[in-house]
This record gives structure tokens, C-alpha cells and sequence, in this order.
């Protein structure tokens, strides 16, 4: 399975949910207070419900529905509040997918060698934005290529979402001005219109 | 740390049901076994804290889709030599 | 203390939720009446439309002066002006860098409602409009509002403009943070999750049907 | 299978207010249903132009596409004198019919979703209580039912335990029976009725009938409303969309229990519309 980039760093700090689909896979990425990345099934076993709709309590993320907490260790359930005082067992757990982050970008992936690192990203870059595009890997980085960016170097990482939907992750030359970030952030709409039209 | 004897009526015929049970009893770390006298009568004993049994109860009044459980029921048993895991006898 | 006004209101109106949530965070006192927009159509009442030709909820009448206001950005102005006069952190008004972007945020807030509160009350409530269209165009008023907050996020800021929370703020929330609501979800949009929580995390904060309260706060 | 069993209910289609704004379109169980005339005489007609029955029960229209429907139930508490009965609109939920009737048979989530008003942490313990299924007609009764509340009601003044009791007279129909605070010896009666669009979507019409003589109707029917309205984000977001009769892929507990005598009673009669009635 291949790592998939998912968003940024900066856009889940501590105590953060956020969804995120990897290779089809309805997942649920946060980090707990003390820092700890996760990504899971965006499922509670309990009854069904998102998790990303749940919240961050210190190491665990509970359920909105019925408060069910899980570790971020291994994503055990650590509370069931409708029986306060059980210690549920450690084989109630969430489906827990492997997460990692590099140079600013979160990746997930739902399974494979744990020592296989995410993709390295050219040295010098920053993250500016992550947003979606309602089309294809293929078309987005044709639109891409057709609409250079002058003033910054630009890279484009791409998660396919759906058949016609992709998250596209950008990153700009370290050295880029607080101006040529937002003109960058803008050309990322020019694309999207571009392709999506 | 309680042990309890669940006993389930109706059409309990397929074989579905002793994988279903034990599938439970693991999801809820609940030691003990499934007797299953025959197509209409089935006895678990199961081993573990009071509302985890409960959930097993709880559970195996629906069952896996293709058994239809009737009348549960279940009373405490007094064992002390339950081994460790959930077998099928 | 006594109340401040009064709130023709309607539990989930998001433009009902902007004046409720104001109200709460600057801790004003006022009396609220409950009017059955749904399913009793009472804003169409003979009584409600001599209040408000206009037939839309909120009404707000001042205690002070006994003023008409209609219109949810006038009412969020008045409620900054009189809680902190003329130097209210909330409506910087004649600032001349502020002011303009502020009411940039408060129209902006209007063509929130007129997209995704149509397409919300289309999927909520059946309501007799093209939920399709007004979805669409809610679609595109998030892209924008994502488009600005990432700006705001390069310059280092959290709020629609300056560093303290405005009114163009509290324009905004409702029904971006109600989107949802109308099949609109927030995952391809991390600056309005960012700024979504911010708000949330205010002191004071208010929640409406639809949006929950941070309970990893609580 | 599904289809045919559900063809023979009664649904709520209609109600006065409804009627009022004019004709209107609508699904019953995956088809188009055309629903004009008044609150006294609706006309209700399938998609081929076929004129189907109606009755005028509790508040709503009803109506039915089967050639043998069952009769449709009684609440009888709509017919005592002193209650104040209060229809409630109509809310749209993309979610499985019988989702919405089991997330009203819920109380473990009142701490988290209705938060400060049906339920607070740390009071999220949820006591024994029974369930049955009542032989005689057929319904399933969860009884006993306790839970601390710190605004049970628009005519509570403070936090009370309320009881509650619950009654399933059909698999889209959930009635509630709770805690009367102005009048400790009778119970409000709240129920939800729920039109399945599709399998995958319903149109859900609150009705209570209340002793409560003094809170104005506007105030009552918002209380509901914000409730019902604290739901539904939850609805449209369990999966899988359907109602899983399986509990494989779920983790039932104790307070599970109504939730599951629910979908047992399902099971049993082969109600499967908006149901997984198969092993995934």
C-alpha cells in the first residue's frame, strides 16, 4: 500500500480531528494533546458513528455519539461512559491505519512495511495549502503544467479521494514572500477552475 | 470477575452460530465455551467482568442473521477453573 | 440586569443563531420570543409583518428607543456599539484598514445565507427552492471564504481581518459552520476548520441545533 | 422481501400545515407520491395516477401502497382530555428510516449530543432497565428507563432524574413516554413518526401530546425541534447507512439494550426495509 498525503501538519495541531480518505478508506486523522498522531477507521465500533466528528480528551479521542474513548496508543478503548466504572478489554479497539509525517505534510497509509518511510520531499520547501479539486490526478497536473507559476517554485502532491475528486497538497520555495504565497494560493483556484470547467 | 451460564432457544441450527459466538467472546475477552445440545438449544458459559457479559448477552439475543434466538436467558455460575480463552465443546 | 432587546426568534435560524451567539458572548441580557417559522409559517403572520414587511426573522426591537431592526448585520453593529461604544474591538468601524474589510465579512455573511441557509432549509426542511442551485453556490462561497482565510493564515492572523474577533466573524459562522447541514462538509477546507474552532473556542460561546459545543473543553 | 413487508404499513404523508402551502410531492418507500386536497379531504395518489387510502390519525394524513395493510395503532393517550397536542412539522434526514427510530429509543447519548439539556457529563451512567416484547400486540417496551437531566423539558425549571418509558408499535413509529414536571403523576407522551423515502432517507414528523397548558405552542415545538435538529448530524453519519441486524459489526453493551430488542423484533418479522438484514 502507498503512503497517501492527507493535509498538513499545521492544519491538525494538538487536540485536532479531521477526515481523510486513503485509497477508498474513510479515515479519521487527529493528535492528541500531547501530540500523538493517529489515523484510524473513521468508524466507532460501537455503533457506527464518524469519528471525526468525536472529540480530543488528553491521549484519547471519544465518540460524539456516546463518548466512547480510544487511546492514541494502539487506539484501545479506554472509556465507555454509559459504565463508568468498567475497564473495558484491550480487544475493543478502533482499526488503527499507520501515519507519518515529513516536512510539514501527514501521510497515512492503510497497511505495509513499517520501516518504509513516506516519499521525501525536495529539501527548501514550505506547505502552503491543501484543498480539492473535483477531477482527476492526471487532468489536475495537466491544468498544472499548462498554467505555470512564475514568481515561486511550486510542488503539487495528490491523493485521489473518489474517482473524480483528488486532494491536492502544495508546497512553495522556503524563500517565497508572504505575497507570492497568496498569489500561489490564488493560482491554486486559477487550476481549479481551469480543470473543474 | 463473574461467571455466567447463557442459554439460548429457537432456530439455532446454522452453522454460523459457534463462529459468531466465539468471534464475541473475543471482541469482549470473555473466556468460557458454547454447548450447543442441538438445533433449537445452545449453553454458553462465559467468564469476565459484569458488563461484558452483559454485552454478550445483549449480543447473542440477535445473533449472527441467520439464527433466530427465541428466549434467552441466563443465571450465575459458581466455577472457579474457567481456562483462559473460548472454545466450542 | 434588564434586557437589552427583544429577539423575535427562531431556534434553528442561523441568522436567529448570529444574534443568540453575540449576545452570549458579550454576556448582554435580552428577552427572546419564540416564533414558529416552522411548520406554523408565524413570520407571515398579520402580527409579525406589521412588525417586519419583509416577513424574515430575526426582529430585533431595542429596549432603548424601541428601534426596528430587520436586518441581522444592523442588529450585530448595534449590539457591539452598545456594549463598547464607539471603540468596540467588535465593529472597528471607522478604522480606515478595519472598517472596509469589516463590512466586507458582514456582506459576505448575507450571500451565506442566501446560498448555503437556502440550500440547508432545501435539505433540512424541504423547502420549496432549488437546493441544487443555492448548494452549488454555497459550494462556491466556501472556496472563497477559504481562499480569504488562507490569506489571513499567511499574514499570521485568525480572524476575518485584524486580531480580535469582529462582527464580520460572527456574520460568517452560522452557516458555514451549519453547511453540513445541506450535504456541504468542511473536509477540503483546513483554514475554515481552523477558524470554525477559533470561534468555538470563544468565551461565552453559544451553540444552536447543528453545531455541537467543543466538549474536549469542557 | 423488505419491501413487501413495509408496503403494508400506515406512514404519516401529510400534515394540516403542509396541506396548506398546496400540493406537494413527495417519496414513500422509493416512489413518487403526489399528495394535494385538505387537511379534512387529502387526495393522495401513487405515481400511475392511483388513489390511495387515507386516515386522519394523531395530528398527521397517513396513508398506505399495500393491497393488505396491517391496521394501523393506537396511542390513546392522544384522546385524554387535558393534553395539548403538538404536531411538529416535518425534518428531512439522509439516513435509514429505522436509524432515526432507533437513535429516539437512545438515552446513552443524551450526555454528549444534548448536552446540557437531556443529559451532562458526569452523569453518563445509564442504570438496568427492562425490555420486552409484548406478546399481545406485538410491540416492543423498554420500561424502567432512568436518566439525570438537566433541562428534561420546556416546563422544567432545574435538573431532575426523569423516567422514561418507550413503546415501538411499528418499525417506523417511536413513542415516549417521560416525566411530566408540572404534573408528577401523568407522563408527556412524544412520539416520532417516520416516513421512509428510500432506505436510505426519511422525512421524520414529531407529535406530542403534553399536559403543559401555559408554555406557548411556538416554545414547544422549537424545544423539539432543537432536539430532533441535535440528531440529526449524528443520523447522516453512521455507518453503514442501513440499519445492521447483525451485530458483528457493532459493540452492543447493556444500554444497548432497547436498540437491539429493536432490531431483534425487526429480524423476527422481517421488516427489513432500510435494515442490513444480511452478513457483511
Amino acid at each position: 500500500m502507498t503512503w497517501r498525503p492527507v493535509g498538513l501538519t499545521r492544519d491538525v495541531p494538538a487536540g485536532r480531528v479531521m477526515r481523510a480518505w486513503v485509497d477508498g478508506q474513510d479515515a479519521v486523522v487527529w493528535r492528541s494533546t500531547r501530540g500523538v498522531l493517529s489515523a484510524w477507521d473513521n468508524r466507532c465500533p460501537h455503533r457506527g458513528m464518524a469519528l471525526s466528528h468525536g472529540f480530543v480528551r488528553g491521549e484519547d479521542l471519544a465518540c460524539l455519539y456516546h463518548g466512547w474513548h480510544y487511546g492514541a496508543e494502539g487506539g484501545v478503548c479506554s472509556l465507555i461512559p454509559s459504565h463508568p466504572d468498567l475497564t473495558p478489554p484491550d480487544t475493543i479497539k478502533t482499526r488503527a491505519f499507520q501515519s507519518a509525517e515529513s516536512d510539514g505534510v501527514i501521510w497515512v497509509r492503510l497497511e505495509g512495511s513499517p520501516d518504509l518511510a513516506p516519499p521525501a520531499i525536495a529539501p527548501g520547501l514550505d506547505p502552503l495549502r491543501s484543498f480539492e479539486i473535483r477531477a482527476r490526478e492526471g487532468d489536475i497536473a495537466h491544468g498544472a503544467a499548462a498554467k505555470p507559476f512564475e514568481p515561486a517554485i511550486l510542488s503539487l502532491l495528490f491523493n485521489p479521494i473518489a474517482h473524480d475528486r483528488t486532494l491536492v497538497t502544495v508546497l512553495i520555495d522556503a524563500q517565497a514572500t508572504s505575497d507570492q504565497r497568496k498569489l500561489a494560493s490564488r493560482w491554486c483556484e486559477d487550476v481549479r477552475r481551469e480543470v473543474e470547467a | 470477575m463473574e461467571v455466567r451460564e447463557i442459554r439460548l432457544e429457537g432456530r439455532l441450527g446454522s452453522d454460523s452460530l459457534p463462529v459468531w459466538v466465539r468471534h464475541r467472546a473475543g471482541l469482549l475477552n470473555l473466556s468460557g465455551w458454547l454447548d450447543r445440545a442441538d438445533a433449537e438449544h445452545a449453553r454458553i458459559v462465559v467468564a469476565g467482568p459484569g458488563p461484558m457479559i452483559e454485552a454478550m448477552e445483549v449480543s447473542c439475543s440477535l445473533g449472527p442473521a441467520d439464527v433466530m434466538v427465541e428466549q434467552i436467558s441466563s443465571s450465575p455460575l459458581w466455577l472457579d477453573d474457567i481456562p483462559q480463552g473460548f472454545s466450542i465443546r | 440586569m434588564s434586557a437589552a432587546f427583544t429577539l423575535y426568534d427562531y431556534v434553528l435560524s442561523g441568522n436567529c443563531y448570529k444574534i443568540r451567539l453575540f449576545a452570549s458572548l458579550l454576556a448582554m441580557p435580552y428577552q427572546s420570543v419564540a416564533i414558529d417559522f416552522y411548520p406554523g409559517y408565524e413570520h407571515r403572520s398579520e402580527r409579525m409583518l406589521s412588525l417586519n414587511p419583509a416577513g424574515t426573522l430575526p426582529v430585533m426591537v431595542t429596549s432603548a428607543g424601541g428601534q426596528v431592526l430587520t436586518e441581522t448585520n444592523a442588529m450585530l453593529a448595534w449590539m457591539a456599539l452598545h456594549d463598547g461604544g464607539a471603540q468596540t474591538p467588535w465593529f472597528p468601524a471607522v478604522d480606515p484598514a478595519l472598517g472596509p474589510q469589516v463590512q466586507q465579512g458582514l456582506a459576505f455573511g448575507a450571500g451565506l445565507t442566501d446560498s448555503i441557509g437556502l440550500a440547508r432549509l432545501h435539505a433540512m426542511l424541504d423547502w420549496p427552492v432549488d437546493g441544487e442551485a443555492a448548494k452549488r453556490a454555497g459550494l462556491k462561497h466556501l472556496r472563497a471564504l477559504e481562499l480569504h482565510l488562507t490569506d489571513r493564515q499567511i499574514d499570521g492572523g485568525l480572524w476575518w481581518a485584524g486580531a480580535h474577533p469582529t462582527i464580520a466573524d460572527l456574520a460568517c459562522f452560522p452557516y458555514v459552520a451549519l453547511s453540513p447541514d445541506a450535504g456541504l462538509e468542511h473536509d477540503g477546507f483546513p483554514a475554515i476548520r481552523r477558524w470554525l474552532y477559533a470561534v468555538r473556542s470563544l468565551p461565552g460561546f453559544a451553540t444552536m441545533p447543528g453545531i455541537h459545543p467543543l466538549h474536549e473543553l469542557r | 422481501m423488505s419491501l413487501a413487508y413495509a408496503r403494508n404499513d400506515w406512514y404519516v404523508i401529510a400534515d394540516r400545515n403542509s396541506l396548506e402551502q398546496g400540493p406537494r410531492r413527495t417519496r414513500l418507500l422509493g416512489d413518487e407520491i403526489h399528495v394535494s386536497g385538505s387537511y379534512a379531504h387529502p387526495v393522495i395518489k401513487d405515481a400511475s395516477g392511483r388513489m390511495l387510502p387515507t386516515q386522519i390519525k394523531f395530528d398527521h394524513v397517513w396513508t398506505t401502497v399495500g393491497d393488505r395493510p396491517r391496521p394501523l395503532f393506537d396511542i390513546p393517550e392522544g384522546n385524554e382530555p387535558g393534553r395539548r397536542l403538538v404536531p411538529c412539522g416535518m425534518v428531512r434526514v439522509k439516513c435509514s428510516p429505522l436509524r432515526a427510530v432507533e437513535n429516539f429509543l437512545d438515552i446513552a447519548h443524551f450526555p454528549f449530543v444534548h448536552t446540557d439539556v437531556l443529559g451532562a457529563e458526569p452523569y453518563t451512567e445509564v442504570e438496568p432497565y427492562k425490555v420486552e416484547i409484548r406478546e399481545q400486540n406485538d410491540e416492543v417496551w423498554a420500561t424502567k428507563v432512568k436518566f439525570f437531566q438537566p433541562l428534561a423539558a420546556k416546563s422544567a425549571a432545574g435538573g431532575i432524574t426523569t423516567d422514561y418509558e418507550y413503546r415501538v408499535p411499528a418499525p417506523t413509529t417511536a413513542v415516549l413516554y417521560k416525566t411530566c414536571p408540572p404534573k408528577p403523576e401523568a407522563q408527556d407522551v412524544i412520539t416520532i413518526f417516520v416516513q421512509p423515502r428510500s432506505e436510505t432517507e426519511c422525512d421524520v414528523w414529531p407529535w406530542m401530546a403534553l399536559y403543559d397548558d401555559d408554555t406557548p405552542y411556538a416554545d414547544l415545538v422549537q424545544f423539539q425541534q432543537m432536539i430532533f435538529l441535535q440528531d440529526r448530524s449524528i443520523l447522516e453519519n453512521q455507518r453503514p447507512i442501513k440499519l445492521p441486524l447483525d451485530p458483528r459489526m457493532e459493540i452492543p453493551t447493556r444500554s444497548d439494550l432497547t436498540s437491539v430488542a429493536y432490531r431483534r423484533w425487526l429480524k423476527k418479522r422481517g421488516a427489513f426495509y432500510g435494515a442490513l438484514a444480511e452478513t457483511l
